[in-house]
């Protein structure tokens, strides 16, 4: 860790910039600092190339609508855009933030800095109005292009029965299919080169393919791509919004949908930030309890993953395999968090209810049963020719550029870089438990399917050390915010039910502030970076999810492959569309 | 050929035929279960036994829909071009001894021309659909069949020289002491590979690719033409069964039980042995395939057939 | 302003206030129960402890009340030092010792300032482990609910009720460390505030009986900025509904009206809307027709020769609308010609005379009050609290001049003890004010207004006087005047009621008499005022106007005629059309009744006592085919059309655009939200009709929306529909919401005024009635007025009308005599009851009470003894 | 080619694994007790209605599916006038359950609940209400709680004093 011997960036940036940086004190302790909108984009650049220790990653950029809060910070400001950087030398985030005026809603785009910002700029402009300037092509990417409006503006509605029931006219419908039409000029291709016509390919939004609601755009010569441009949004819920409308508490359900198959990973990510917000400290059998569910769907992704990217490459078995090792995993997952792919468990403060007696033995059932499945599967999937023909030297990514575009997870560590954000940044105790790295050289499908099936079995040694080393103690911190207090406490006790009776109801009122908490999610780097201003619902609930940086990368990894390739490439790459879309 | 005899093997095999190719499907989900875990189709009649009815008649009510885009006349003639061609192909096998429509004396060679046939129904079905995704399966379909069509027929060579006809009857007589299989070794492997490659089955599915190309040179099927794909697809599994049967099996031949049963075991054998591929094995890349057909198959083949000419010429001088 | 160092960060506060009120007003969330903003810092709960340091060096310092503690320049405390942290967790914990498990089954669950507090400390789990100490609660009447064992002592409810609002049949009782709240029996509480209890106890010992029938939490309900209709002050209350039926009312905080209190009329009176007398569908010859129909057969006959009927208590904008439909010049006010002119009287004295209307705020100031005439606690309750406060102001010379801050409340009482400041009554009988009066003066209305003029000429020789006056009346003028000349703040209270003008004259020549006295009549209506600046003939003057068609607005004739009057007045007409909410004496004489919204349903404005013309919201979407009157009588579609048409048409009125913010109003580009953002419910309580969410209805009339969608920020406070803030769920939150504590709402107080007075004294009233003479065989018959009974709406709410008089008379023992227990009035028998305090030769009758609701006293009538 | 033998071998080995479809609708699936699937209103140990109507079920729904009404019964014992939960909306989240302070409403390891017409996933109280205390055995509010009700008096619920006598207070 170089973090102690380099300068703190915040410092330097004043230093290099003048004293007009204002810094701000958040619950995360992420050195924060607000820059002027003018200068914005030298500054960044400056932290990517040309401070020490730089900050090569654009871990994530956003908007803050601040004309509705009720807690205003130093710094006035209608809309904030928040840029999160992360240095892997200094093991460190930083977040810097501009202030828009609501008549100037404009910055420079940083897309020339790093490529990765291109669809987070259009996430913001779709989502906030906020244009980049130079932005080579700023157009919505979640909503409709007919939407009217942008939806997380405080002043937009949340529910759709605000604007009454949808209606389809044959009008409409024709006037939406026309905007879907895919017009090879507007994202600067050609239609054919010197010698040959190229062919459009339209992939999805209903392909077996796509694992889900996802478009890419082809352009083919022959079977060759020569470009593609994926198309989101199709699978888009506006989680986002929905945080700012459900209270601290009745919003973990909302966060089970966002990576669908990872479950309680998800509920973690968010109450990490939370629980800074708070100040909790989630007390060890909560944290162990934890860790090896979270683990556990881990392994439950992974299966998923497994056997349907065994399947893109035209196996058809394998999936049913891993799908019965996943019935198994969620038999355990049922009979503790009484549900499967949503199970709404993890609680402010620790866990809804604490394990059920005999958990213990269903663990180490597993844990003695899924070796030797993990052990079959390499010898039907891994080690086939086919399979590592149709996987090796496909989708191939350098360390430097997948750190530029934003990769996280796997696909990172595919990359040779041993990188996990629970060794690096542990969280919920993870500091505690042995496990490696799994780390592969080439980068490509095939090291990234290596990369993960080696974390499964990490994730089961993990699990095997929570079930042999399970704490006593409370499940549930007995901080006032913990929500819900401890159960059998509120049946009987007037001041347990009396807190209970509000943190369900109206809320537990979280601390003005902000905070990230991100973790190291089945699919990559997972964080919910939460602003409260005090009241009982967030203020702004902002989900970096793995999956977004990745579907962007998409261009990259298939330029000049061919179609099969792409199947390949996407199957390997291991998204989920709502983890995406949100 | 006089006799009506001809006219009740022309039907008793057509309805063989047909019923196996149907039953396969049943079959074939079955036994894809039992690789699986599951257990398959089991709710209609016993063991599920009348789902292919189910299917059937489905399929039959099913809206004979045709894209408005598509090229109509080719697009109705591409399916019926499949059943045709391999149902041709099955009036030159021997099932045993009596058991045949035609025994032509180059019954081999027709039997590889019906093949080289039926890809046009592919590459019709795929252009006449007007589908970007249907026209890459056909063109697929197209490049695949030609490379494979070549070290097919070579790999094949081998036994006719150890044979000295081209009449299959002739072949599985040839085989009365010793199977092809064993001095053809390298031309069986050679001739199942084409085999799998020349019905179009995973892993060699490129023209349908369904993760990939959705279902490629049938997208635009449905109802009862895709069902003749369906058909034609098993059919052409039965007809390379049992070609390898004949080929490299000795047909009919075998102890004690009758020789119709000991062909349809063997068959079997390989049909399921055919499921067995599809149930396991990944899909290479299409230009994988290719350059596996020109730059390993086809080399190999021709050495096959150099070592075996070359040992035919020996043994006989 | 004092500059005060909360955990090392310097603050401005007012250097005059308590620390607790500080920190508060800052924004600052420090737990308290005792202390009151109207009521002052006792330092009874020990819930506000706050470290206190010497100086920037003391590392120690000490607990102290905030609440006690002035913010004096540089203190320095800190809210968040652990020591102080963990001394309020503790007395929390102790309170909750005896705190019964019952949240789930408590009415003042979600809302509840004990609950806030809890969490606000951070005390939730439980250490206690013995018995809790228990009560049998009691029965207080219909308006509330008594649990005591929810009690946790912070002596709130016996400082409002005893000390406040001068109730005396509440109490504390005590024994060691137990203490009982409530009267020495069984019964109804007496106290016509006692509603208040609801929201100055911060938990659930006392809470609305008459929510309870409809139960509904704070968060389900979708509430609305309403100004009260039962009476003319203009109270700011927060009407809320929850499955299209109004279901409670509380007080809606507003600086210089209605403060922190309702009176209990006002408070529980709202159930008139949910009647079941309401008339839910157009009728034509007593058979529900469609809109439709009813709208074409109104356009028929509105095209003819057509004259309108206003009222007291309908909005400005529908009496607008009655107006444009019939032309102006035939269109009347709703009100009998005699009332007509004392309104135009009123109105003059008040347009152009000097004397300035206090707002109730400005009554509680006044150091010097004048009651002539009227009985303030049963006519326009709201004001008698205020008038209660007021004789607070001249003892408080003493506490300033001991230095003791006048929120240091036990302080203050104990220095003041029993002294109070000069408030002279003068009235027909007893009134609730009584028990604070200097002196109380009961005569014959005519006397009252002799005694006005006497104590006016006292003031300024130049006003007339009045003959022949008694020695001891001419003494007690002397010294009324001399009480109000003291004063810095003089006031005259009178009003309509006993219907004199020589009264009113009066009341209007004191002010004169002494420049600087303020004016305050009393208005019995919502819109009285409103409605005589519209300045329209009284209907009397209808008589003479041939027409074929009435259509009366929101107006029983019945209680402005007699009922044989009555009847002859519509017999006139061919065609009766009627636009009510409720069944009553004049919609069973109608051809076509209207369906109209009531106050809980409408948009509208109203002008209150003091001339300050405010706006009422709906709280629920009328229910098709209700609608608001003025829909139903013209062609507007957004209310600000309608009341842009007003102003210009009657610039007197011009201010009605102004009394809340247009329809186009936004924050943020968005709407106010109605529902509180935790309703819940939404996908399931229509769920049983259809399973698709409906979409909320529309409001065009106004920026609030029937939504829990739209902007968090704080409103205007005409706009501001309920009081919540985070952690702040009961009605405390208001502080939050307030300029300064106890001040003025952000944005400003709603409404605006329209009458300030400011004139040139345009000359003394010289008509001196003569001295009133008791008549041998007759009686004047003069109304006494109830709380409970006497206004109209209220009377439908199920719980007032337990506590509304029936009809009877009342007679001076010595004149009662004669009778026995009952006699027969206007052809009616009533029961007889003594009243000491009325004069002889005067019959006091329930004002506004049927039989005799319709009869204008005072008037003569003798009265039969029965057999 | 041998990786293609060993692929198709031990997927030809799964012939001898145990199945594992579960032979729905004759077979039912395990379910574990915590599983959170229909819901219903459960009955105190002595019979009565334990849903007490205190509304916070509904605040808790993140998905606003509940809808009720409070109303007493002559003795002052609270009771939902309505209960209506809309499953069509239900995410089954179980926060109902856990903010239950009553243990009256629970949701049970039952999951066939499909219907073809919509409105008929929107269950009233009497589709809700089951003949027992369900998953919650032996707890009763009315015993904790301080409210008096029909039964039971004041000074009789769980850590209650006997009520106190007003003749010994002085004002």
């Amino acid at each position: 860790m170089t973090a102690t011997a380099t300068l703190n960036a915040v410092e330097a940036l004043r230093r290099r910039y003048g004293a007009d940086i204002a810094g701000q004190q958040t619950a995360d302790g992420v050195p924060t600092c607000w820059c002027p909108r003018a200068r914005i984009h030298e500054m960044l650049a400056y932290l990517k190339d040309g401070i020490d220790a730089p900050y090569k990653m654009l871990y994530d950029l956003t908007a803050i609508d601040e004309r509705m809060r009720l807690k205003h910070g130093a710094v006035q400001s209608d809309f904030t855009v928040v840029y999160h950087l992360f240095s892997f030398e200094r093991n460190a985030y930083i977040r810097i933030k501009t202030a828009l005026q609501a008549d100037a809603l404009s910055v420079d785009t940083i897309t020339d800095l790093w490529p990765a910002a291109n669809w987070y700029e259009r996430e913001v402009w779709d989502m906030f109005g906020i244009r980049f300037s130079g932005h080579p092509h700023l157009e919505r990417i979640l909503m409709p292009r007919s939407w009217v409006g942008h939806p997380l503006r405080k002043e937009h509605p949340a529910r759709a029965t605000e604007m009454g029931p949808f209606q389809l006219s044959p009008q409409k419908e024709e006037a939406e299919q026309e905007l879907l039409r895919f017009r090879p000029e507007e994202w600067g291709m050609q239609r054919g080169s010197e010698d040959t016509d190229f062919i459009f390919l339209n992939i999805g939004p209903q392909h077996p393919g796509t694992h889900g609601v996802l478009r890419i755009v082809l352009q083919l010569d022959g079977e060759e791509i020569v470009d593609c441009v994926p198309e989101i949004g199709f699978h888009h819920r506006g989680a986002e919004k929905m945080g700012e409308r459900q209270s601290w508490h009745t919003y973990i359900p909302y966060t089970d949908r966002v990576d669908y198959l990872g479950g309680v990973m998800n509920n973690l990510a968010y109450l990490t930030a939370v629980e800074k917000l708070a100040g909790i400290t989630v007390p060890p059998r909560g944290q162990v309890i934890r860790v090896m569910l979270s683990e556990l769907f881990r392994i439950i992704s992974h299966l998923v993953w497994y056997g349907t990217f065994a399947q893109d490459v035209g196996q058809m078995s394998p999936v049913f395999y891993t799908f019965n090792d996943r019935e198994r995993a969620f038999a355990m997952i049922e009979a503790i968090c009484g549900a499967r792919m949503h199970p709404n468990w993890f609680r402010i403060g620790g866990v809804a209810a604490d394990l059920p007696r005999g958990w213990d033995g269903m663990f180490r059932d597993f844990i003695r049963y899924f070796p030797p499945r993990l052990a079959e599967y390499d010898r039907e999937v891994l080690r086939n020719r086919i399979f590592q023909a149709r996987t090796k030297g496909i989708g191939t990514i350098t360390k430097d550029l997948a750190i530029e575009w934003g990769m996280t997870g796997s696909g990172l560590r595919a990359c040779g870089f041993e990188w996990d954000f629970r060794k690096k940044q542990p969280y919920s105790g993870y500091e505690q438990f042995e496990f490696d790295i799994p780390t592969a050289t080439h980068g490509d499908c095939y090291d990234r399917a290596v990369v993960r099936v080696e974390e499964m079995r990490q994730s089961l040694r993990i699990i095997e050390q929570c079930v042999n080393h399970m704490p006593d103690g409370p499940y549930k911190s007995d901080h006032p915010l913990a929500t819900p207090p401890v159960k059998d406490r509120t049946m009987h006790d007037i001041e347990t039910l009396i807190t209970h009776f509000l943190s369900v109801s109206w809320g537990p009122v979280m601390p003005a502030g902000e905070a990230l908490g991100a973790i190291e999610a089945t699919k990559g780097n997972n964080g919910y970076y939460l602003v409260s201003d005090g009241s009982t619902v967030s203020y702004r609930t902002r989900i970096r999810t793995p999956s977004f940086p990745h579907m962007q990368m998409l261009p990259l990894l298939c330029r000049g492959r061919m179609v099969p390739d792409l199947l390949a490439v996407l199957g390997a790459m291991d998204f989920v569309l709502a983890d995406i879309d949100r | 050929m006089t006799s009506p005899y001809p006219i009740v093997a022309i039907i008793g095999i057509l309805v063989v035929a047909l019923t196996l190719a149907a039953g396969l499907i049943w079959v074939e989900r079955r036994l894809l279960a039992l690789w699986q875990d599951r257990y398959g189709p089991n709710r209609v009649g016993p063991f599920g036994l009348l789902q292919v009815l189910a299917d059937m008649i489905k399929i039959f009510f099913k809206e004979d829909w045709i894209p408005p885009f598509a090229d109509k006349v080719v697009f109705i003639v591409a399916p019926a071009v499949i059943v045709v061609t391999v149902l041709m192909s099955f009036a030159v096998l021997p099932i045993a001894p009596g058991i045949i429509i035609s025994d032509l004396n180059v019954g081999l060679l027709f039997v590889l021309g019906m093949s080289s046939l039926g890809v046009y129904s592919v590459v019709l079905a795929g252009w006449s659909s007007d589908n970007k995704y249907a026209l890459l399966g056909g063109l697929r379909a197209a490049a695949q069949m030609m490379s494979y069509e070549v070290f097919m027929g070579l790999a094949l060579m081998g036994v006719v020289l150890l044979a000295g006809s081209f009449n299959l009857t002739e072949i599985v007589a040839a085989q009365r002491h010793v199977w092809f299989v064993v001095p053809q070794f390298l031309g069986f492997i050679l001739f199942l590979i084409a085999g799998v490659a020349e019905t179009r089955r995973l892993p060699f599915d490129l023209p349908e690719a369904e993760s990939e190309l959705i279902a490629g040179f049938h997208s635009e099927y449905s109802g009862m033409k895709f069902g003749m794909f369906f058909v034609g697809e098993y059919l052409g599994v039965i007809l390379i069964s049992c070609l390898i049967t004949i080929l490299f099996f000795g047909g009919w031949l075998g102890p004690v039980l009758p020789p119709v049963v000991w062909f349809l075991i063997k068959m079997m054998f390989f049909i399921c042995f055919f499921i067995l591929l599809r149930a396991a094995l990944p899909r290479p890349r299409f230009d994988q395939l290719m350059s596996w057909g020109w730059k390993v198959m086809l080399p190999l083949a021709l050495a096959n057939l150099l070592v075996t000419g070359a040992v035919a010429l020996a043994w006989r001088s | 302003m004092a500059t005060v160092y909360v955990d090392n960060r310097a603050y401005e506060m007012d250097g005059e206030q308590n620390l607790l009120q500080g920190c508060l007003q800052l924004g600052m969330d420090l737990p308290y129960f005792c202390w009151h903003p109207a009521m002052g810092s006792v330092g009874a709960c020990r819930q506000c402890a706050v470290k206190q340091f010497k100086d920037e060096k003391d590392q120690h310092g000490r607990i102290v009340m905030a609440c006690m503690t002035p913010a004096a320049e540089g203190t320095r405390i800190s809210i968040r030092d652990p020591e102080a942290v963990e001394f309020r967790k503790a007395i929390i914990e102790g309170l909750m010792i005896n705190h019964p498990h019952d949240c789930p089954v408590c009415d003042e669950g979600g809302e509840c300032h004990l609950q806030d507090m809890t969490v606000m400390t951070g005390h939730n789990y439980r250490r206690y482990t013995f018995e809790k100490r228990t009560f049998r609660n009691q029965y207080l009447g219909p308006f509330l609910n008594h649990e005591m064992n929810r009690c946790i002592q912070c002596y709130r409810c016996v400082r409002f009720y005893r000390e406040y609002a001068g109730g005396n049949d509440f109490n504390a009782f005590a024994l060691r460390n137990i203490v009982f709240f409530g009267r020495d029996r069984d019964g109804v509480l007496e106290n016509e505030f006692a509603g208040n209890l609801v929201e100055v106890c911060p938990t659930g010992v006392f809470t609305d009986a008459t929510l309870k029938r409809h139960y509904t939490r704070k968060w389900d309900l979708r509430m609305a900025p309403s100004i009260c209709v039962h009476c003319g002050l203009g109270c700011n209350i927060t009407a809320a509904e929850r499955y299209g039926m109004l279901r409670r009312l509380v007080n809606r905080y507003h600086g210089e009206v209605n403060g922190y209190f309702l009176c209990d009329r006002g408070r529980f009176g709202y159930e008139f809307v949910n009647s079941e007398r309401r008339i839910r569908q157009p009728l034509l010859e007593g058979k529900a027709v469609s809109k439709e129909d009813a709208l074409t057969r109104l356009r028929e006959l509105a095209s003819g020769s057509v004259i309108g009927i206003g009222s007291p208590r309908a909005s400005l904008e529908s009496n607008f609308a009655l107006r444009s439909l019939v032309g102006e010049n035939r269109f009347y006010a709703g009100i009998s010609g005699a009332e007509s002119r004392l309104w135009k009287l009123m109105l003059a004295i008040l347009r152009d005379g000097p004397a300035r209307t206090p707002s109730l705020r400005e009554t509680e100031a006044c150091d010097a009050v004048f009651i002539l005439g009227e009985d303030v606690t049963n006519i326009s309750p709201r004001m008698a609290l205020s008038l209660r406060q007021s004789v607070r102001r001249q003892p408080m010379e003493i506490v300033e001049q001991l230095h003791i801050p006048e929120w240091m409340d036990h302080a203050v009482r104990e220095a003041v003890q029993e002294k109070k400041g000069p408030l002279f009554i003068a009235s027909v009988s007893a009134t609730r004010l009584d028990d604070i009066a200097a002196h109380t003066y009961r005569a014959a209305p005519d006397d009252l207004a002799r005694l006005g003029f006497a104590v006016a000429h006292a003031l300024n020789s130049d006003a007339p006087e009045p003959a022949g006056l008694p020695e001891s009346v001419r003494a007690l003028a002397g010294k009324i005047a001399g009480a109000l000349k003291a004063a810095k703040h003089p006031l005259i209270v009178s009003g309509p009621s006993l219907a004199g003008a020589a009264i009113i004259q009066a009341a209007a020549n004191i002010a004169w008499a002494l420049p600087g006295t303020k004016l305050a009549f009393t208005a019995p209506e919502a819109n009285s005022t409103g409605l005589a600046m519209m300045e329209a003939p009284a209907f009397d003057a209808a008589q003479a106007d041939a027409a074929d068609t009435v259509i009366i607005l929101e107006n029983d004739l019945a209680r402005r005629f007699p009922a044989s009057e009555m009847e002859q007045f519509l017999a006139r007409f061919r065609h009766v059309v009627v636009l009510e909410y409720l069944e009553n004496a004049t919609t069973a004489k109608a051809e076509l009744v209207l369906p109209a919204a009531t106050f809980a349903e409408a948009a509208g404005s109203l002008v209150n006592n003091e001339g300050r013309v405010q706006r009422f919201f709906p709280a629920l979407a009328p229910s098709p085919p209700v609608q608001e009157s003025w829909r139903w009588l013209g062609s507007w579609n957004e209310f600000d059309d309608l009341a842009a048409a007003l102003a210009s048409a009657m610039p007197q009125l011009a201010a009605v655009t102004q009394a809340a913010p247009s329809a186009s109003f936004r924050m943020t580009g968005a709407k106010v939200p109605r529902e509180p953002h935790r309703y819940s419910g939404r996908t399931a309580m229509l769920a049983n009709i259809s399973v698709h969410e409906p979409k909320p209805p529309a409001d065009p009339n106004s920026p609030l929306a029937f939504s829990m969608e739209g902007s968090p920020d704080q409103p205007p406070g005409a706009l501001q529909p309920f009081f919540w803030t985070p952690g702040w769920n009961s009605i405390q939150a208001v502080n939050k919401f307030q300029e300064e504590i106890a001040g003025a709402l952000r944005q400003g107080d709603p409404g605006v005024r329209i009458l300030e007075g400011g004139g040139s004294n345009p000359g003394f009233f010289d008509v001196i009635p003569a001295a009133f003479e008791p008549r041998a065989d007759e009686w004047l018959l003069v109304p006494l007025y109830h709380i409970f009974g006497s206004e109209e709406l209220s009377r439908y709410a199920p719980a007032v009308s337990q506590l509304a008089p029936h009809a009877y008379v009342a007679l001076n023992p010595r004149d009662a005599e004669k009778f026995g227990d009952e006699v027969e009035l206007l052809g009616q028998r009533v029961p007889l009851t003594k009243v000491a305090e009325i004069p002889p030769g005067v019959a006091g009758v329930p004002a506004g009470v049927p039989p005799f609701a319709g009869f204008g006293f005072p008037m003569w009538s003798k009265i039969a003894r029965l057999p | 080619m041998l990786s293609m033998i060993r692929t198709l071998w031990y997927v030809l080995l799964h012939m001898f694994h145990k199945r594992v479809t579960v032979q729905y609708p004759e077979e039912k699936p395990y379910l574990a007790p915590r599983y959170r699937g229909r819901i219903i209103l459960s009955l105190d140990p002595d019979g009565g209605e334990r849903c007490v109507a205190c509304y916070l079920c509904a605040a808790a729904c993140p998905v606003d599916c509940i809808a009720l009404q409070a109303t007493e019964d002559a003795t002052g014992r609270r009771y939902p006038e309505f209960f209506r939960i809309n499953f069509s909306r239900c995410i089954f989240c179980g926060f109902c359950e856990e903010a239950c302070p009553t243990y009256a409403i629970q949701l049970t390891p039952d999951f066939e609940m499909s219907e073809y017409q919509r409105p008929n996933l929107v269950y009233e109280k009497k589709d809700l209400l089951i003949n027992g205390p369900g998953k919650y055995p032996g707890y009763n509010f009315w015993r904790v709680s301080g409210v008096q009700i029909g039964g039971k008096d004041k000074g009789e619920a769980e850590h209650e004093g006997r009520p106190v006598d007003l003749h010994s207070l002085l004002p």
